[in-house]
């Protein structure tokens, strides 16, 4: 029985550092395999302990205090304790901290060393988030000694050690022999960079490669009837919208957005750019998650109606706008569906396909865009609606002052109300158009097991893969 | 029995004729020359006797070696040449691989033949030195590599060898010193020859027999002496008359100087960057000279003795390193020279063929030089083209073709109309008629000697042969090296040459026939 | 010229739009952890002062410090040579083996249906786009017939053989149109040799076409190929950059198309600069050698 | 030489007439609008709708083809006038002024062969964005030192003829003589060059829009309709083999054409031989 796994992925990370940089492809390699956080997000998003192997929280929510497993060590030998959880979460508030999620950390107010195995974690104003946050991979435990070097030579607590990066081809990752929690059954990983769909399914036919987590929805069908593959179909927590302007006319008025709405055919859309994988969203929420609300029948699609709120708007003969788009494939094919949707009720979009980081200039530092598509991926990120300095620039009073009731806000059933009542504002605002909620579509040799379906945070778990037979 | 006998040759390519029922007979110890003019078909008679004809030709008839029909399979008839017939080609610029060493190519033609080669002998006989065999052939001069090809032809110790227009690639003392290589050597060797060339003179002086080819077909042949002294060809009788040149008679009075060549230099830089620059050649080395008005000046010498370069300065093409030129008064370094004066002087160049741009009619190139003169109106413009192409016997209906539409013979006449379209006072004809057939030669300096007449115009023509030299010139400049080392009227020139390069220049002529 | 080369670079990229570390740091990155990074990276200083820094720095071997990956640019760009060097050379060695000998059996066989088999091969060799040719061929041997693996790369200090089998197809891609041209210009240049003076000297003195092609003819005709090879060499490199990505290798091509797509100037900048490099020697060593194969050009002593 | 001889340049003619006016009818007619999306035809077979089926996005593919046939062209042709428009003066300067003009033009395309064309189109792409601009500059600066050698090869041999002496000798200044003398002179080979450049230019074009930093949708290029498909290049392998297919025959018509343009305007030229991989 093999106990060895090559996988296909589509992005070589930049360094593997995920405490240093946002690529979701560090993430992916590197997340609960090498790193672990506190706590663990498992396959269905919620919190399980990690290298805290309990915790209690105070009534007022404001403190958190974390008992920490006993024996751990990191990779080069180094012992786990208190210390190296201070050192790291002080590094991601430090004044020069690279942290792409700093603001995530902001609430954290202290962090205290009660004793080797014991934490306390003060916040400065109660967070609902606080523990999945501290899941997730940017706030992994680093040890002081090695964190400079984790770009290139990543030590962590994981259940897999780091072995070698070959630039441009591969990451192999091990089993770490001394790992403190149960034994993983693979003993060796190794993470294949892939770019290209056709390389891909080549790769996966040939046996190069055992599997991906992520696949393009197109190519699909090479492997839906072959009884050597298993598809994996799931979500990922992308809410992928078409991004709007707010600032801007025609676009900050609320009729223009209708009519947007109203021209979009979200079907049409899904089909052509996720293959149908892709699940509508009606809002910017993950449909998978307990508190989604389904609201995709907000503004249906009907051309006449668009027209007509076009006309009333002051646009009876359309206007034109420009769509600009970063390279990512389900981004491209959609804008060129949207281009010939809006076309018919009379929006004229001039498509302007552009590089990543020149995107993320224009979009996100200048605010330089009408529209955009892009897919969100971040776990529960509705919370960016209540920023009106954000990229879509959607300013609403009421919304804002609703987001800070949820943020300190910690039962269960107060914090549904709270989050379907955010999700319907922005529905009907129509701040940006809501298309689809990305898909997962992995494919898998059909003798491993234990794969997560769906993408409650970024990364591949090596931890529950497993041959069969 | 004779060494070679062809019989009813016929050689075509794509149905066009280019050889007709050719037969001849070349016997043992024979010195057998076959000259005619250009695409004749001299050099395809004797590719056939080598079986190198090109794929392409449709050849008839048979040709007998020895005795036996040549062989139909290509590796006997490659090794029957190798054995027993040498060849030595026209170009020795292209005819030797010039990524070999000489010694190298001569030792392959043995070792093709089965016979231990002394290279250091051949190089000998042939008058090049042991050394030379470790040269490349761009290490050599012209004469040089036509000396290696004929000791590699010597290599197999062929029985009969062919030499195909092996000098006409040569300047007048090398191209004798050749001759008589080739003469000597087939003496000594016993050698049976077969020698190609459109030079009646020098056939007369190698060959004991001769067969004239015209038009792919023979029209006389016998021994040298019968055809040359009693002819029966019209063509035959054509090509003796025109290789005989009259001397023109000429006044000799003093007259006042139109140009003076005042200690002019012109130094040619060698390639290199700065530093790796390598010696600088002087081309003309301190020339000075004058010439008269209405006056015929020849400049002989030696193939780059700086000819061209001294006449490039003077037309203003290019400009003196040092020293000066006065014309009219005027004084000018080369291309400094004023447009007007620029109208005065005019250069008729050596090769018809690339002296007009094929992509201008005739009327347009003839045109150019009249901008010199400044505005002009179009009638005036067309006058002066109608008069100019009248005055070298042409038809003004002919301004509107492309030169191609045009013969050599005319093309030159066209290159003199146009040196001659802005009423010049003088001329400068480097080498005006040296790649013209024999036979229009005559046409073009009965021209040029007209024209000097009805304009009093000054003529310095280079030239490297003497006897047209001696035909048009007054006076004579010779040249070596850059320098003028002796001058005078051809007469005493011819007569008494004092300087050593006059003499060799004087021993290369050939005999004149008859 | 390699000076002129770097400066050309590095005005060009110092105009590139776009901030390297706002891509590092991503879409919801907190301005000042951006501008903490741009610090770190150096990426403030003027622009005169880091030009200068970057020249010293690659004389003494220092290419600078890659901002996305971390590592010094020197180290990055040589691990990818070790795939894209061996790459181009195969490719080459592969073209010169299939196109030569077929533009000399042309030429030998000239006007006859061989010649004009193999020149409507050549024809078509030339238009095929080469990674079109190279998805061709992993499904039929990689794929279908699974003979080679369908991309990627082992390092060779760990299985040369894998490494070397990892590298056929995608020269085999590589070659194609370059063998096809090869086989044209051998074919014109033999052609064009063949009626040339010398060898009727040749064939005067004793051989038949055969041996005097063999013997004067080749070596003639190898000279303007020669020209052409090393021109090749420089399209093969580019070539590179396209067939790596279709077969996923971790070449130089595959590292500046990422490091341009990542804004990574300093990378791109080393990676662009020793691709010059490499072009710029490979004529170098092409006149060398022509110079060495042809005594006409050897400087006289 | 009479055309009736040339087969090849008649057949290649033909057949780039053919391509250039099915790529000419799409700027006003195609059998469907090639931006129409609709998602519920995709992935036709060939059929009486759709001729040629359609693709991922329910595009008619004849009518992206025809489309894709004029801008390939259109790009390439574009890099070739970049290339003579810069390139042959330079050429011809180099020659009729000779000195350090010629030094520097020789720097100067030295300098543009050292850059591949890809990594100048891959930089261009940054500064600009991709798109077909991106690619005509890539190719045109390709071309450029190209020409540029090509123009100074030729001029340099017309310089040495005696009708250009005699043109300096009636007063023609150097411009004269580039643009009277060498320039027609060199007409046919720069021609000649051009159909092979405008060959390579497609199939460079081709190889730029593959790898993304080419021609952008809503346009469409050959290669950019490779790029589209090749992921689903196992299910639906029509849809690669298309425009693959008629990169081939376009570039083969072209070269063929070139190749007896040369043998009809001058068999000398044959043995120039000026022929260089595709970037
Ligand atoms: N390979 C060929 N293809 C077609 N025609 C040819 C070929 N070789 C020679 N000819 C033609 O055959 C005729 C005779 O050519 P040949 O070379 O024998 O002339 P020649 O008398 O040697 O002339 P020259 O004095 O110029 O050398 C010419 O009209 C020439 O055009
Ligand atoms: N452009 C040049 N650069 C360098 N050297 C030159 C140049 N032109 C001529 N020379 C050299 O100057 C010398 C004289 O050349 P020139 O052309 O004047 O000779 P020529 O007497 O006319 O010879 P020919 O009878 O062969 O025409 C030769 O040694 C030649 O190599
Ligand atoms: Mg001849
Ligand atoms: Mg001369």
């Amino acid at each position: 029985q093999p106990t060895e796994i090559k996988i296909g992925v589509a992005f070589e990370p930049p360094a593997l550092d995920p405490t240093a940089g946002a690529a979701e492809a560090i993430d992916v390699v590197v997340y609960q395999n090498v790193f672990e956080g506190l706590v663990r997000i498992d396959k269905d998003g919620a919190v399980q302990p990690g290298l805290a192997e309990s915790w209690t929280v105070s009534d007022d929510g404001l403190n958190y205090s974390f008992k920490l497993h006993d024996g751990v060590t990191f990779h080069d030998g180094s012992a786990f304790d208190a210390e190296d959880v201070k050192f790291t979460f002080d590094r991601i508030l430090a004044e020069d901290s690279v942290n792409a999620q700093k603001a995530l950390y902001a609430p954290i107010a202290s962090v205290e060393v009660v004793d080797p195995l014991t934490v306390d974690i003060t916040l400065s104003r109660p967070d609902g988030l606080f523990l999945f946050n501290i899941g997730r991979g940017d706030a992994v435990i680093v040890a002081p000694e090695s964190a400079d070097n984790n770009a290139t030579d990543p030590i962590g607590t994981g259940p897999f050690a780091f072995v070698q990066w070959d630039r441009g081809s591969r990451v192999i990752l091990e089993q770490y022999g001394p790992y403190w929690g149960d034994k993983p059954a693979l003993t060796r990983a190794s993470f294949v960079f892939i770019g290209d769909t056709g390389a891909m399914t080549n790769a996966l036919l040939a046996g190069d490669i055992d599997g991906t987590n992520n696949f393009a929805a197109e190519a699909l069908p090479v492997f839906e009837g072959n009884p050597q593959f298993k598809v994996l179909v799931g979500l990922t927590e992308g809410e992928t919208i078409l991004a709007t302007n707010n600032r801007k006319a025609p676009f900050d008025n609320l009729l223009v957005r209708q009519a947007m709405a109203h021209a979009l055919d979200r079907e049409e859309i899904i089909e052509g750019a996720t293959y149908g994988y892709g699940a509508p969203i009606g809002t910017h929420f993950a449909p998978q998650n307990p508190d989604y609300l389904d609201l995709t029948g907000t503004y249906p699609h009907d051309v006449e109606k668009a027209k007509a709120l076009l006309a009333e708007a002051g646009y009876p003969d359309g206007f034109s706008a420009t769509l600009k788009l970063p390279p990512v494939a389900y981004a491209r094919l959609s804008g060129q569906i949207i281009a010939s949707q809006f076309a018919e009720v009379g929006i004229k979009l001039e498509l302007v396909n552009a590089e990543f980081a020149q995107w993320l200039e224009d979009v996100f530092a200048n605010k330089d865009f009408d529209l955009t598509i892009i897919s969100h991926v971040e776990p529960f990120d509705i919370g960016i609606y209540a920023n009106p300095d954000y990229y879509f620039g959607y300013d609403n009073p009421e919304f804002q002052a609703l987001n800070e009731t949820l943020t300190a806000t910690t039962d269960a059933a107060e914090r549904t109300k709270l989050v379907q009542q955010m999700q319907t504002i922005i529905a009907e605002d129509a701040v940006n158009g809501y298309l689809f909620e990305l898909a997962q579509t992995g494919v898998w040799n059909a003798k491993l097991e234990g794969m997560w379906p769906n993408s409650p945070v970024e990364g591949v778990v090596l931890r529950d893969i497993h041959w069969t037979e | 029995m004779a060494l070679v006998e062809i019989e009813n040759l016929s050689i075509s390519f794509g149905g066009r004729p280019a050889v007709r029922g050719l037969s001849l007979n070349i016997e043992r110890g024979d010195r057998f020359g076959i000259i005619g003019e250009s695409g004749s078909g001299k050099s395809l008679t004797a590719l056939a006797i080598t079986g190198l004809l090109p794929e392409t030709a449709k050849v008839s008839g048979q040709v007998r070696f020895d005795g036996a029909p040549l062989p139909s399979n290509e590796r006997e008839m490659a090794r029957l040449r190798g054995k027993h017939i040498g060849m030595v080609f026209q170009e020795p610029m292209t005819a030797l691989n010039p990524l070999m060493t000489i010694g190298d190519q001569i030792g392959e033609a043995g070792t093709l033949a089965d016979i231990a080669t002394d290279i250091d002998g051949l190089l000998q006989e042939v008058g090049l030195l042991p050394p030379h065999g470790a040269r490349f052939p761009h290490e050599l001069s012209g004469g040089q590599r036509q000396r290696a090809m004929i000791a590699m032809a010597l290599a197999s110790q062929p029985e009969l060898m062919i030499a195909d227009e092996p000098t006409s690639a040569l300047d007048a003392i090398t191209q004798r010193k050749v001759l008589d290589l080739i003469g000597d050597i087939c003496e000594r060797r016993r050698m049976t020859l077969i020698f190609i060339s459109h030079d009646i003179r020098a056939v007369a002086a190698l060959c004991t027999k001769v067969a004239v080819m015209r038009a792919g077909e023979i029209v006389e042949q016998g021994s040298i002496n019968a055809v040359l002294q009693s002819p029966k060809a019209e063509y035959t009788q054509l090509l003796l008359a025109a290789s005989r040149m009259e001397r023109r008679p000429r006044s000799a009075q003093a007259r006042e100087a139109l140009l003076t060549v005042d200690a002019v230099s012109r130094d040619y830089g060698h390639g290199g960057f700065w530093l790796w620059r390598q010696k600088p050649v002087r081309a003309v080395d301190r020339v000075s000279f004058s010439l008269g008005r209405g006056e015929s000046v020849a400049l002989v010498g030696p193939s780059g003795c700086g000819k061209s370069t001294l006449a490039r300065m003077i037309v203003g093409l290019d400009s003196a390193t040092e020293g000066q030129f006065r014309l009219d008064g005027t004084l000018y370094h080369g291309r400094d020279l004023p447009p007007l004066l620029r109208a005065g002087v005019s250069l008729v160049f050596q090769d018809p063929f690339s002296s007009f741009d094929p992509r201008m009619t005739v009327g347009t190139s003839l045109g150019e030089p009249l901008r010199l003169l400044g505005q002009m109106t179009r009638e005036e413009r067309e006058r002066r083209l109608v008069e100019a192409i009248a005055s070298v016997g042409l038809d003004p209906v002919m301004l509107s073709r492309y030169a191609h539409e045009f013969s050599g013979g005319q093309r030159q006449r066209l290159a003199i109309a146009r040196a001659m379209v802005t009423k010049p006072r003088l001329l400068v004809l480097d080498e005006p008629v040296s790649a013209l057939d024999v036979s229009v030669r005559g046409d073009v300096l009965n021209l040029l000697a007209r024209l000097q007449e009805e304009h009093g115009l000054t003529y310095l023509i280079i030239s490297h042969d003497l006897d047209m030299v001696a035909a048009m010139a007054d006076r004579v400049l010779v040249m070596e090296a850059g320098r003028i080392i002796e001058q005078g009227r051809p007469n005493d020139l011819f007569a008494r040459p004092q300087h050593e390069l006059t003499r060799a220049l004087m021993a290369a002529r050939l005999p004149d026939v008859v | 010229m390699l000076l002129a080369s770097a400066a050309v670079i590095f005005l060009l990229l110092d105009l590139l739009p776009g901030d390297p570390a706002r891509f590092i740091l991503g879409i919801n990155a907190s301005p000042d952890a951006v501008a903490a990074l741009r610090l770190q990276m150096g990426l403030d200083a003027p622009a005169l002062e880091r030009f200068l820094q970057w020249l010293g720095g690659m004389l003494g071997g220092d290419f600078g410090m890659s901002v996305t990956q971390r590592l010094p640019v020197a180290q990055l760009i040589v691990e990818r040579l070790a795939v894209t060097l061996p790459l181009t050379i195969l490719a080459m060695l592969i073209s010169m083996i299939v196109g030569l000998p077929l533009g000399i059996l042309a030429a030998r066989r000239r006007g006859k249906p061989a010649d004009t088999a193999l020149m409507v091969l050549a024809q078509t060799g030339v238009a095929v786009p080469n990674f079109w040719f190279g998805m061709l061929l992993t499904l039929v041997f990689a794929v279908t017939l699974r003979w080679l693996p369908t991309g990627g790369f082992v390092p060779w200090h760990e299985d040369w053989i894998g490494s070397l089998r990892s590298l056929v197809l995608p020269s085999l891609a590589l070659a194609l149109p370059q063998a096809s041209i090869l086989a044209r210009v051998m074919r014109t240049a033999l052609v064009d040799v063949m009626g040339q003076d010398f060898i009727r000297t040749a064939r005067a003195k004793g051989m038949t076409m055969d041996e005097a092609i063999w013997r004067h003819g080749v070596r003639n005709a190898l000279l303007p190929v020669l020209t052409i090879l090393g021109l090749q060499f420089a399209y093969l490199v580019a070539g590179t950059i396209i067939v790596e990505n279709v077969f996923f290798l971790p070449g130089l091509g595959r590292l500046i198309f990422n490091a341009v797509t990542e804004r990574d100037l300093i990378l791109v900048r080393g990676a662009t600069m020793v691709l010059v490099v490499v072009v710029t020697a490979t004529m170098l060593i092409t006149d060398l050698t022509y110079a060495w194969v042809d005594p006409r050009l050897r400087v006289r002593a | 030489m009479s055309w009736r001889h040339n087969p090849g340049l008649v057949g290649g003619l033909i057949a780039i007439i053919i391509f250039a006016a099915l790529g000419l009818t799409s700027l006003w007619w195609t059998p469907y609008p090639i931006q129409a999306i609709s998602v519920a035809d995709r992935f036709q077979p060939l059929g009486p709708e759709h001729w040629l089926g359609t693709d991922h996005l329910g595009r008619d593919l004849l009518s992206m083809v025809m489309h894709g046939i004029l801008t390939s062209l259109l790009v390439a042709a574009s890099g070739v006038v970049i290339g003579i428009g810069v390139g042959v003066p330079m050429g011809l300067a180099a020659v009729a002024w000779g000195g350090w003009v010629e030094w520097l033009v020789l720097r100067l395309s030295d300098l543009a062969f050292a850059f591949p064309a890809l990594i100048v189109a891959i930089l261009i792409a940054t500064l600009h964005g991709p798109g077909e601009l991106n690619a005509i500059i890539a190719i045109g600066i390709f071309n450029i030192p190209v020409f540029a050698r090509v123009a100074r090869g030729g001029a340099l041999a017309i310089a040495t003829q005696d009708y250009v002496a005699a043109a300096r000798l009636a007063g023609l200044g150097n411009a004269a003589i580039a643009a009277r003398h060498l320039l027609p002179n060199i007409a046919s080979l720069i021609i000649v060059q051009g159909t092979i450049q405008l060959s390579l230019g497609i199939l460079a074009e081709a190889a730029l829009s593959y790898v993304g930093i080419g021609t952008q949708a809503p346009e469409t290029s050959l290669g950019l309709m490779l790029r589209d498909v090749q992921g689903v290049f196992l299910i639906h392998p029509w849809l690669s083999v298309l425009p693959g297919l008629t990169i081939v025959f376009l570039v083969i018509a072209l070269n063929i054409a070139g190749d007896g343009l040369r043998d009809a305007i001058d068999p000398r030229l044959r043995r120039q031989g000026m022929n260089h991989g595709a970037g």
